[in-house]
């Protein structure tokens, strides 16, 4: 069953459209990988699914549900939550407390938050770093803080912007790894990455876009071996 | 008829030299993003100077702009290299802070020199007029002021324009990161910007000192003023704070006149909330996303 | 160095006995009141000269109110119960005399007023709180009731400034030319420092009344009267109700000033006992000339110092300060209680005239210096 | 937990010494600092949970201390209100006004929710000016006299002295204090700091920004409306300038930033700081004070210009200060101090 159906999205920013006639669904369960060269309209399309832009066309179906303009804090609520490109800790807030504002969308209770915090903490290895500030950790922790974050609002499908970029080799499979943990666990993850081998490693299916339109869509193998793509992407080397 | 008249005209004239004060902060705003709540008290300082290169060396208020204008420059200047400029990626309300702690230190300073008496100053044209007819009057000094206030105008937009300065201030103010990468000397542009800012606002001071009087505590009131026409004009555009200073010139006296002159300040503070509520980025500025 | 120390010693050593001559003074010495804090200051100054002439070593303890109630309050207090003074003189605003007043009233502390004009300062039957200057009623009164004898004026036009001193004067004064007759025809508040008044004064003009009555500080009273020549606002009379008008400043400016009549406390020509001398002096002193506040503060402190040395303590001091009758730069003053005051100094106001750049005493007749140019004439 | 325990104990031990101050303290002058302490203490506290906590700086807090004061005094004045009903009141009006307010100003970000938010004061106080026969305009209002308070019919206290005043001002501090402490502790406060340090980030996660800032805001604003109906009660003498001022809502918000924002005893530092040092500028204490242990002579040069300008320079004192601070303490005195303490578990990596 598709959690996520996009339907025909454009957005257009004055005369400019950062995304015209987007249309594919997520299935339940399955990782979408979303490619595409800088300025294809990636984030542009997170922001248009995850409330921060109103589409200016189309329809954004989750679980059922129409999205257009409903607020962030709404689709959160619903079950849908993103982590940022640029991460965006809590800087003078603590790891857990910045978990925690994740787990009170669940619950009142602090008491409560902070076990469901703790959990999650644990989910991204980051057990350890509990009491220091969020705004003092080193950048691989940070984006698995913005995981653990995003997880403890409890959603059903996690949208992940680039959570690999400007980390080394080693971190990066850190992340693989926990993509691949979530995954586990039946969560539904749509993921935006610049790092082919991982995406290919990662996605079930793929969604390539460039200067906002969609170009093909299908499993990685089929993308890769896509003429369009392999001319895009080399477009993109060679430029 | 004739009301309406004379309250137009001493409208505009007066909005003229608002509009200097205007532009002075949005210049600042622009490459800083810093709001700058000392502005009405370095106009204060720039009164003082007059008041002083008159009073002792008898230089008339007019004249002594070409004075107070380059020393306005460098103490806008100073400022802003040896305060502003630490707080420049500190958070807004810390800036805010500084530059009123910045205020409070001139407004106070200048109160311990020269006392808290009003000075007025006496030129032989300060109560000069020009009838047009119909009853109505146009104040020599006023007149004189708006006139400078334009050419002034005109010859910061052609600086701004033609200029390599200029146009360095302008990309500064349009992307600061991106100037930097182009090789701009941003915090050169700063102490630049904010010189200019408190160059203008000196020389509104020195243009308004004929025709009003001085004392420390005055600033407030034309910081105010100058947020109010920043905003409407937008905040950054030049061209919009010259029609925001000349609208709140004009808005002030017609309240003045068909509300009631207890009311015509919330008249400008009502129409400052609208316009920050439908329009945000002001009459003249292009919408940011 | 030790010589002061020593000095210093004695005098802390000595100061149990030196206890009633300890006089408190509030006043507005910073903050946006300070322009005219500064004749109470320099009038308090002299009244100390004198007294020392005199044999009466006043130990004075200042405290700036900044213009704020809380502040003057916080003065009172410690006045009152940390520096336990004999008597206080103070503070100059209304709001912070009305605000101390109380305070006075419940430490029992002789507190004497010099300036503030608010009239229900001393409508509370206060007992320890006198005021030597005659309150807001008495300006609009004396100038209208002037106004009215030079002419037959039938409407009045209102501009003042929008504070505590600007709206209660306009008050009363509204109260008073309805029962006169006269017919109000506009009635503009203003905001302190606003730059242009042209158009107000433009609507004014064109209600053409008989009389412009207006309540500002100096600055503004300049700017308010070259800007109704500008517009040519052209009454029978302007009537300029204390404060701004009555100041040396405001008459030098003669292209506007001339035949303006205003009313005020005290002027240095009238032939009250040392007015004259008083005048000289303050003006070899400290350069400018006094205004009224500065006299209304000297007298005050004089009355309150000798009082107080001759009573000894608080209680002594204020039925002292009731009973008592003296004669000096402001004239006669008692204080008495009539028309509703208590401890009111009933004062009498001069109707003043700029004759030639000079203020001259039109009214009342037996003061008078100069006949009073009426109507105003045509501006030039 | 020994140390849990210690600080309780310590903390107790304050309290019971704040209770019975007035029982052995006789001085009016000496309650009547504290007691502006602690209406300094509450108008910083209550500032710190939309200011700190939130981190919307308002600089218009003098709109809700002035409602608070006038409608407090305006129902004593004209209707014969007692006060301690008034108070409600104002605190009902004061809840419609800040939601309009923030319906207004919370669409608004940074400098410009800044710049609302002083224009609304002015509004406010340009109002309180001009509707005369509601506010008495700019002659303000005057209570000669506070009703004694009755509980059936006995005389619980008759307000003739600074003891129930001192009493009223401790328990508005405590509570202002609490209620920083349960926010904190919530949440409320929680969520108020995910939106200081990263709207779209705490968006994301699911808290209604304009919701949880009105929230802030009405809190916040009820607390200073409860000081500013004290102050009201107190003073006896409510105006325009005191009450809806400008430099009161800068005085308010000094408190806060320089005592530590976002932090519980960030404005009590503050208070303790600029409360004495404002009284002891203003009443050229210090000056006094460097005669009197012979730093200066009372007739030197230096003296005399001491005595002359240091009372006036107490507010160019005040602005060096706040420079200062800024410039070289920005997280305030409790930043400050956390920073010369020794680190303990905040090291990163």
């Amino acid at each position: 069953m598709a959690i996520l159906e996009i339907k025909s999205v454009s957005k257009f920013f004055g005369g400019l459209a950062a995304n015209s006639d987007v249309s594919f669904s997520v299935e339940e369960g399955t990782i979408m990988g979303l490619i595409g060269p800088n300025g294809a309209g990636k984030t542009t399309l997170f922001n248009c699914i995850t409330g921060y832009y109103p589409p200016s066309k189309g329809e954004v179906i989750f679980d059922g549900r129409r999205m257009n303009g409903l607020q962030p804090d709404k689709v959160c609520m619903l079950g849908m939550v993103r982590t940022w490109q640029k991460v965006r800790p809590l800087a003078k807030l603590s790891v857990i407390d910045n978990v925690m504002v994740g787990a009170l969308a669940r619950t009142s209770s602090l008491k409560h938050a902070r076990e469901l915090a703790m959990e999650q903490l644990k989910v991204v290895r980051l057990e350890h770093r509990v009491d220091l500030l969020a705004g003092g950790l080193p950048i691989g922790e940070r984006k698995k803080l913005e995981v653990a974050r995003a997880l403890a609002t409890q959603p059903k499908l996690l949208l992940l912007d680039e959570v690999m970029g400007g980390l080394n080799p080693a971190e990066s499979e850190e992340i693989i790894q926990l993509i691949l943990d979530i995954k586990q666990r039946g969560l539904t993850q749509m993921v935006i990455e610049h790092d082919m081998k991982a995406i290919m490693r990662i996605s079930d299916r793929i969604v390539v876009l460039t200067s906002g339109e969609k170009l093909t869509e299908g499993t990685p193998q089929e993308v890769v071996s896509n003429q369009d793509v392999i001319d895009a992407y080399l477009g993109e080397s060679h430029a | 008829m004739a009301v309406f008249l004379q309250s137009l005209i001493s409208g505009v004239l007066i909005g003229g030299v608002y509009a200097l004060i205007g532009i002075g902060l949005t210049l600042i705003f622009g490459v800083m993003r810093v709001v700058n709540f000392a502005h009405g008290d370095i106009m204060m300082v720039g009164m003082y100077l007059t008041y002083l290169l008159f009073t002792l060396m008898g230089i008339d208020p007019f004249v002594s702009v070409l004075i107070s204008f380059p020393l306005m420059f460098l103490f806008g200047g100073f400022l802003q290299k040896v305060f502003i400029n630490r707080v420049l990626n500190a958070v807004a309300q810390n800036q805010i802070l500084l530059t009123i702690g910045l205020g409070l230190i001139m407004s106070n300073t200048v109160m311990l020199i020269f006392t808290s008496d009003y000075k007025i100053l006496t030129t032989s044209y300060s109560s000069s007029t020009i009838q047009v007819g119909g009853g109505v009057s146009v104040s020599v000094p006023l007149l004189v002021s708006f006139l400078i206030t334009a050419a002034i105008t005109a010859a910061l937009g052609w600086f701004l324009l033609k200029t390599d300065t200029g146009q360095a201030i302008r990309a500064t103010a349009q992307d600061r990161d991106a100037a930097q990468l182009m090789g701009i000397n941003v915090s050169r542009m700063s102490v630049i910007a904010f010189g200019l800012g408190a160059a203008l606002a000196g020389t509104a001071g020195a243009l308004i000192s004929p025709t009003y009087y001085i004392f420390p505590q005055v600033g407030s009131t034309f910081t105010l003023k100058a947020f109010v026409i920043t905003v409407l004009g937008g905040m950054g555009s030049v061209v919009g704070a010259t029609l925001g200073g000349i609208l709140i010139g004009v808005t002030e006296s017609m309240s003045a006149v068909y509300i009631s002159s207890g009311w015509k300040d919330v008249v400008v503070f009502v129409l400052f909330l609208l316009v920050l509520l439908f329009k945000p980025s002001g009459l003249m500025g292009k919408s940011r996303t | 160095m030790r010589k002061h120390l020593l000095a210093l010693g004695a005098v802390l050593a000595l100061s149990p006995c030196l206890l009633a001559q300890k006089i408190g003074v509030i006043n507005s010495m910073s903050g946006p009141e300070a322009p005219i804090g500064e004749h109470i200051t320099n009038g308090i100054k002299l009244a100390e000269e004198d007294l020392k002439k005199k044999g009466i070593n006043l130990q004075l303890v200042w405290e700036d109110d900044t213009g704020k109630p809380q502040i003057s309050m916080s003065a009172m207090e410690k006045l009152a119960t940390r520096d336990n003074v004999v008597g206080v003189v103070g503070p100059y605003t209304s709001a912070c005399s009305n605000a101390v007043a109380k305070l006075a009233e419940k430490y029992r502390v002789p507190l004497l007023i010099p300036a503030a004009a608010k009239e229900e300062i001393t409508r509370q039957g206060l007992k320890y709180v006198f005021r030597m200057n005659a309150p807001a009623d008495k300006y609009a009164s004396s100038l209208i009731d002037a106004a009215s004898s030079l002419g037959k004026p039938k409407t009045i036009a209102f501009i003042y400034e929008n504070t505590d001193f600007g709206t209660s004067t306009t008050k009363t004064a509204k109260e008073y030319v309805a029962k006169k007759g006269m017919q109000v025809v506009a009635d503009e508040p203003y905001p302190k420092g606003a730059a242009d008044y042209r158009s107000t004064l433009a609507k004014v003009k064109s209600k053409n009344p008989d009389l412009v009555f207006m309540v500002s500080y100096v600055a503004d009273a300049i700017l308010l009267m070259r800007q109704s020549k500008e517009v040519g606002l052209q009454p029978q009379a302007f009537l300029g109700a204390g404060a701004g008008f009555t100041t040396p400043e405001f008459a030098k400016e003669r292209a506007i000033s001339e035949d303006v009549i205003s009313c005020t406390q005290w002027t240095g020509d009238v032939n009250w006992p040392g007015a004259k001398e008083f005048e000289a002096r303050f003006k070899a002193k400290f350069g400018k000339e006094p205004t009224y506040h500065a006299a209304c503060a000297y007298a005050s402190m004089i009355i309150m110092a000798e009082t107080a040395k001759k009573a000894g303590d608080r209680v002594k001091t204020r039925d002292a300060l009731k009973a008592g009758k003296w004669n000096g730069v402001m004239g006669e003053v008692q204080f008495a209680d009539y028309e509703g005051f208590t401890n009111q100094n009933n004062h009498q106001m001069l109707v003043q005239q700029i004759i030639n750049g000079n203020y001259e005493t039109v009214l009342p007749a037996k003061f008078a210096t100069k006949k009073a140019v009426f109507p105003f004439p045509k501006w030039k | 937990m020994t140390k849990t325990i210690l600080k309780a104990a310590i903390g107790l031990l304050f309290l019971a010494a704040l209770l019975v101050i007035p029982r052995y303290v006789e001085s009016p002058y000496a309650l009547h600092m504290m007691i502006l302490l602690f209406l300094s203490v509450s108008q910083g506290q209550s500032w710190n949970i939309l200011g700190g906590y939130a981190g919307q700086y308002s600089v218009g807090h003098a709109a809700y201390f002035g409602v608070g004061a006038y409608t407090t005094m305006m129902l004593m004045y004209s209707r014969q209100v007692v006060p301690w009903v008034g108070v409600w009141v104002g605190v009902a009006i004061v809840i419609v006004v800040a939601l309009v307010i923030g319906s207004i100003c919370f669409r608004l970000r940074g400098p410009y929710f800044v710049l609302a938010s002083i224009a609304v004061a002015e509004i406010m106080r340009l109002s309180a000016i001009n509707l005369t026969t509601l506010t008495n305009g700019a002659e303000g209002i005057l209570a000669t006299e506070i009703p004694a308070f009755k509980i059936g019919g006995r005389v619980i206290t008759d307000f003739l002295t600074k003891v129930p005043f001192y009493y009223i001002g401790l328990f508005l501090a405590l509570f202002t204090i609490a209620i920083t402490y349960w926010v904190q502790h919530s949440k409320l406060g929680y969520y108020f700091q995910a939106i200081r340090e990263d709207q779209d980030a705490a968006h994301s996660l699911g808290i209604h920004i304009t919701a949880y800032k009105n929230i802030g805001l009405v809190i916040s604003a009820v607390l200073t409306s409860l000081a500013g109906a004290f102050y009201g009660i107190y003073v006896g003498f409510v105006d325009p300038p005191t009450v809806l001022g400008l430099d009161v809502s800068v005085q308010i918000m000094l408190i806060c930033i320089i005592g530590g924002m976002g932090t519980i005893w960030g404005p009590v530092l503050g208070s303790l700081l600029l409360v004495p040092l404002s009284e002891a500028l203003r009443s050229n204490m210090i000056t006094e004070g460097l005669v009197k242990i012979g730093f200066v002579s009372a007739d030197s040069r230096i003296g005399l210009f001491l005595k002359e300008n240091l009372a006036h320079a107490h507010v160019l004192l005040y602005g060096i200060l706040v420079v200062l601070v800024i410039l070289f303490m920005p997280d305030g005195l409790m930043g400050f101090i956390k920073k010369l303490a020794p680190r303990r578990n905040r090291e990163a990596v």
